[in-house]
């Protein structure tokens, strides 16, 4: 590895205080996205801790029936809104979209920047809810509960969650005309990694469906703070009426929190078969198809809501149809690595952990869809394993192997490759020790959010919160070893991965404006059959 | 998806002297133009879902209780109510010939047009707040003094939720919208636009558009419900 | 490289027509025609919104991008309608021969919807 | 140690067993598919491995045969999938036409059951095994959501209307009852059981505990004490329509429309009269939204439906079998 002379980069160009927080960079805003979400991720996991160690016994000793409320609430609140939705497409999508496009920044740095802000204040609004009291309605804000009967700090939260929106709206629409208008020369779509597919059918979902959340958590704020009545069953409205408004959006929301890891992945799995992704164009559309179908769907979340058996019968065949391309998916990065050479560094088995995980999670969805299974199992553990399975073995194993696989190219410095092989590992492990046992739950019957449970459900809960601890030695390795790369790791080089695509091209860490020159793209994406390697 | 890969018409080396108005990340005026362009068009679709959740509430409420919505429906002024659409539109028009002067690079006649649309989107807000006064006095406002005589209370204390939510929030949008072109006019005074880059011009334009268009959906929806008396 | 410059003749001609439209729409709301008033109105304002897309915002002289975005916009605002109501308006089906379907509250059976001048002051 | 774990729960109904098998069949194809492509990865990653970051990998870019077959291979399965799983929940929605009618009301932490011959009951329910029962809810606050983990079925309890789940349990015993919708502070402590009981245990039960008569006749008092009988004479003349076999009928309004008489209609009437105006009466009469608690509305509609066979209510004891054949009105879910 030659040693790189002190060359002027993206980080040390500038050090002022002033020069990050006005930074109109889109690399030094992904940066400061990584830290509020990281932030935020330790916090929704404090919660979960606490949860898991509430729930290890069935009597309610730990704590207060009415905090535990408040602790799974903001659990989903932190994770959801702060964690999931902008992990990937804010850090990893801001840092190597205009990167892999060839671009010197996205579409509108400024707005980027504003984006950056509206999220941190939307961040503070739901901590000093968090902080004065909290709020204990559940993530999902249902009426009339959270209208009427809740007496906790539901109009900051949700007023935090409607700021929070806007970031997630403007960042999908600054990708999406980044994506159009910013693309180097000879870029074609068929050409652009499939990274910058998935971000592109994520701001898709995130520009429809965002502003549907938006209306809803501001009507639900007013219909709170000024009693209007527009979901209150007493004046004849229909609290179900919320329940479709909410919906329409969170379930697209669960695929912009899978879309962008599940492109990081397509990326990892290519780098790391040093070998063309199998099936380019099916996997691309299926990012499309399930960006489009999935605001099909939403009423899967209402089959026992008391929504009218046919419309139930139409959401559930539409349900299994959008199913389909998250398949398609699986079974091309599977093919991929068919007669790859396959080069198994940390962020690859970090791929193939999600790969394991995802699946899981992607099968249990046919549970929850088959409609006589769903009455069942609605509200229950097997739902909560389900949707952990995607969101947690998905979308964060997906996060974290974007994250090994770009962390050169971001800090210039190399990670310990053995650490984070090991975390892998036991995350791979505590996560199965933690959900598994929760679908066995879910299916004898064990209601979510139960602060207390019968007693002959203990065994698989001790499971469960044993499989947790294990979970969270696992994450906290993953910070110990990334933070002492940047102190300690050696000089990472310009591409350690000997990967194609355009961020590979520029230096690492990345000048301030990315490419020296213009690059111009000849070939395909992926074409590593026909390059000889050269060794820098 | 055919859109021009020819963004980068020029090879990026030999650009003629670097133009005031373009920003060091585009390689043209002409794709900085059509970046943003499409980046107010895509706004405008997250507004048309914005609005979209309450017509939902709406559109279900209609159909659950058509006789509160005719009821409550009969107690707005329909005068006001066609008086303020053609204002809208009015302003609409006054706004469409702002960007065309400001494309014809018209300074002074940019000036006046976008003054006059302002002028019509006050006279529009003011004559809201005359019928948000009459509601007030009428205790048409959702809430605890909330008073509708006759059997359909409820359902029409739902119709003046929406009403206020869906009008309260266009008129936040016209505000904003006032704030937007009093700075276009500003800057239009300054002479800052030329033929070749008037884009703010263009982006408040397709704003307010979509303003009115807005109020064109929530006219007949709000005022004309069952003015013939179908639901006696 | 200004954008298309339209004459100000199309502006009067949309302008006019507007306003035709809005008249003819309270005009339209004074005659009875059941339960097609709901949906003549939209449609009424459906076309008036067309109108300033196309032509006072430029969309009919824009990248078929523009357009594409455009009629995406609408096309999930018609999935957010429509979907919803195919729950709310199938909830007063009878689930089985026998049965007497209906809400507590909402839309009876599909009878719900036939039209038929109400004869006011009907009853004793 | 896991010996004492069971995979499923207790089938203490008809549907149980039918809910279990599609279960079992779901979990099946899921872990087939599960265990086949994690053996590929695994496989692969094992056979293409190599330290020599230099090597590639062959020159394959896709083939549409394969990328066609899994994907309408796959949607074919869950096709049947969704077909069985489509009949088992229409047989969970559609009771038989003969249940025991139960009403029950969720409030804040509890739940109150009300059987027809006057029993009330709170987080406990008594029904005899081998006979269908019809359980009919609503919530006085928030969403609550009834659930019963043996017999595999569950509805959500939503203030301003009627939900019902029923059930036939097969099995003596006691089995759980969950409130599955989170409603607040205890939201776990509203919890319940369900005791099945052999026909002549519960006929015991039932006579041990009756207290004031049946539901239909604690409905005519209420009817008497609200002044009700005052407008809704039996012959029809008096300002409102008279009630007398109008149940499971239907009813035209002055909307035009024509409705179906059911406890939702009626419920409805009796808190917003004027939602469904019955054609031909002028909308006199007064809401009673928060003078009636759920249970006393439950009183009135079972009133009303006794009074669909004969002219004043009489207890079930007293009632003769039921002659005709009512049509069992069934909440649409």
């Amino acid at each position: 590895m030659t040693v790189a002379a002190p060359r002027v980069t993206y980080l040390n160009h500038e050090h002022t205080v002033a020069s990050w927080l006005l930074t109109k960079d889109h690399k030094r805003i992904g940066i400061m996205y990584l830290l509020v979400v990281t932030f935020a991720f330790f916090l929704g996991g404090l919660f979960a801790s606490m949860i898991r160690i509430e729930l290890a016994t069935p009597a309610g000793d730990l704590v207060s029936a009415d905090t535990y409320n408040k602790l799974f609430t903001m659990h989903g609140v932190a994770m959801v809104f702060f964690v999931l939705i902008p992990a990937v497409p804010a850090i990893l999508g801001n840092f190597v979209l205009p990167l892999q496009l060839g671009a010197k920044d996205v579409a509108f740095p400024k707005l980027n920047l504003l984006s950056w802000y509206v999220f941190v204040i939307g961040f503070l609004f739901t901590v000093y809810a968090m902080v004065s009291g909290g709020v204990d309605t559940g993530w999902t804000f249902y009426t009339p509960y959270s209208s009427r009967a809740s007496n906790t700090i539901v109009v900051a939260t949700g007023l935090g969650v409607f700021i929070t929106g806007f970031s997630s709206i403007l960042t999908g629409l600054n990708f999406m005309v980044t994506i159009h208008r910013m693309r180097a020369p000879g870029l074609t779509w068929f050409r652009l990694p499939l990274f910058v597919w998935a971000i592109y059918a994520t701001s898709l979902v995130q520009i429809l469906g965002t502003p549907v959340i938006a209306i809803t958590t501001l009507a639900l704020a007013i219909e709170r703070f000024l009693h209007f009545g527009i979901f209150d069953p007493v004046l004849g409205g229909d609290p179900v009426l919320f329940q479709h408004m909410f919906w329409f959006y969170s379930h697209p929301a669960v695929y912009i929190m899978i879309l962008p890891p599940m492109g990081a992945i397509s990326e990892v799995i290519a780098a790391f078969s040093r070998k063309s992704i199998f099936g380019y164009s099916f996997v691309a559309f299926s990012s499309l198809a399930i960006a489009v179908f999935g605001f099909l769907v939403w009423a899967h979340h209402l089959f026992v809501s008391g929504i009218s058996v046919y419309s139930a019968l139409v959401f559930s065949l539409l349900t299994y149809a959008v199913a389909i391309p998250s398949a398609v998916k699986t079974f091309n990065w599977a093919a991929t690595m068919y007669r790859g050479a396959i080069w198994l560094k940390a962020p690859m088995i970090w791929a193939i952990a999600f790969l394991g995980l995802f699946l899981v999670g992607g099968l249990t969805g046919l549970f929850t869809a088959a409609l006589g299974v769903d009455v069942h199992i609605h509200d229950t553990y097997f739902v909560v394993a389900h949707f952990h399975f995607i969101m947690v073995g998905g979308a964060i194993m997906g996060y974290f192997a974007g994250l090994h696989y770009w962390w050169p190219k971001i800090t210039g410095k190399m990670y310990s490759d053995i650490w984070a092989k090991v975390a892998a590992i036991i995350v791979f492990v505590g996560f199965n020790l933690t959900f598994g046992p929760q679908f066995i739950l879910g299916y004898l019957g064990m209601p979510r959010r139960y602060h207390v449970y019968p007693p002959e459900f203990q065994v698989l809960n001790v499971l469960s919160s044993a499989g947790a601890s294990i979970l969270a030695v696992g994450y906290i390795l993953i910070a110990i070893y990334l933070v002492a790369s940047i102190f300690w790791g050696e000089e990472a080089g310009d591409n350690p991965w000997h990967a194609t695509g355009l961020e590979w091209t520029t230096q690492s860490p990345p000048l301030p404006h990315n490419f020296a020159t213009q690059p111009v793209v000849t070939e395909d994406a992926y074409e590593y059959s026909k390059r000889e390697i050269k060794v820098v | 998806m055919s859109d021009a890969i020819a963004a980068h018409a020029g090879s990026p080396g030999a650009h003629a002297a670097h133009h005031s108005d373009l920003q060091h990340h585009f390689d043209s005026l002409e794709q900085q133009h059509e970046a943003a362009t499409l980046g107010m068009w895509l706004f405008l679709i997250t507004e048309v879902l914005f609005f979209g959740g309450l017509f939902l509430a709406y559109t279900l409420y209609r159909i659950w209780y058509p006789v509160a919505w005719a009821e409550a429906s009969r107690e707005l002024d329909i005068v006001l109510g066609a008086f303020n659409t053609a204002v809208l539109i009015g302003s609409s028009l006054t706004m469409a010939f702002a960007v065309r002067a400001a494309q014809t690079g018209k300074q002074r006649a940019t000036v006046v047009w976008i003054l006059l649309t302002m002028a019509l989107g006050l006279v529009f807000l003011i004559v809201k707040y005359f019928e948000y006064k009459e509601k007030f006095e009428h205790h048409h406002v959702p809430g605890p003094n909330f008073a509708f005589e006759g059997p359909q209370a409820g359902p029409a204390q739902i119709y003046f939720s929406l009403y206020f939510l869906m009008t309260g929030l266009h008129a936040t949008h016209m505000i904003i919208g006032f704030v937007i072109m009093a700075v276009i006019a500003w800057m239009a005074h300054k002479k800052r636009f030329t033929p070749e880059w008037y884009t703010p011009v263009e982006i408040s334009g397709l704003y307010w558009h979509f303003v009115d268009i807005v109020w064109i959906f929530l006219f007949p929806l709000l005022y004309l419900v069952d003015r013939a008396g179908h639901f006696a | 490289m200004a954008g298309h410059i339209s004459p100000k003749s199309t502006y009067y001609a949309i302008f006019g027509a507007l306003m035709v439209l809005t008249a003819v729409t309270v005009a339209v709301a004074f005659v009875n025609l059941g339960s097609f008033n709901f949906p003549v109105a939209i449609g009424i304002a459906v076309t008036k919104a067309t109108l300033v897309i196309l032509f006072f915002m430029h969309a009919k002289y824009s990248s078929t991008l523009t357009k594409m975005f455009v009629g995406t916009a609408f096309f999930f605002l018609f999935i957010l309608l429509t979907l919803s109501l195919t729950d709310y308006l199938s909830r007063g089906f009878k689930t089985y021969e026998g049965g007497a379907g209906g809400a507590g509250y909402g839309v009876r059976s599909e009878s719900s919807m036939q039209s038929r001048p109400a004869t006011a002051g009907e009853g004793h | 140690m896991f010996a004492g774990i069971p995979l499923l729960p207790e089938q203490a109904s008809t549907l149980a067993a039918d809910v279990d098998a599609l279960y079992l069949f779901i979990v099946a194809v899921t872990a087939f598919f599960g265990i086949l492509t994690t053996v590929v990865v695994i496989y692969f990653a094992a056979k293409y491995r190599t330290d020599d970051p230099l090597k590639v990998g062959a020159r394959i870019h896709g083939s549409i045969p394969l990328e066609l077959a899994w994907s309408i291979i796959p949607f074919l399965i869950t096709l049947v999938i969704f077909a069985w799983a489509s009949s088992v929940f229409f047989d969970l929605q559609r009771p038989p036409d003969q249940t025991l009618e139960i009403y029950a009301t969720g409030k804040r932490w509890m739940w109150k059951f009300q059987h027809l011959d006057g029993q009330n009951e709170i987080n406990e329910l008594h029904v005899p095994v081998g006979r269908p029962v019809k359980v009919t809810f609503t919530s006085e606050d928030v969403i609550h959501s009834m659930y019963f983990p043996a017999f595999r079925t569950k509805a959500d309890a939503i203030p301003g209307r009627y939900s019902s789940v029923w059930f036939s349990a097969t099995k003596v015993g006691e089995y759980h009852l969950f409130c599955a919708e989170y409603c607040g502070t205890n939201h776990s402590g509203m919890v319940g059981r369900v005791v099945v009981m052999e026909p002549t245990a519960y006929e015991m039960w039932l006579t041990g505990n009756v207290s004031g008569g049946s539901l239909a006749q604690r409905g005519e008092r209420l009817f008497s004490d609200l002044a009700c009988n005052t407008c809704h004479l039996s012959d029809g003349r008096g300002r409102g329509p008279s009630l007398a076999r109008k149940f499971g009928a239907s009813e035209k309004l002055t909307s035009g429309t024509t409705v179906a008489i059911d406890e939702a209609y009626v419920r409805e009437s009796i808190l917003m009269p004027q939602a469904k105006l019955v054609d031909g009466y002028q909308p006199l009469m007064p809401t009673f939204q928060g003078l009636v608690s759920e249970e006393n509305v439950m009183a009135l509609v079972e009133y009303v439906k006794s009074l669909r066979t004969q002219d004043t209510a009489v207890s079930r004891a007293e009632a003769p079998e039921e002659p005709a054949k009512p049509t069992a009105p069934q909440e649409n879910r």
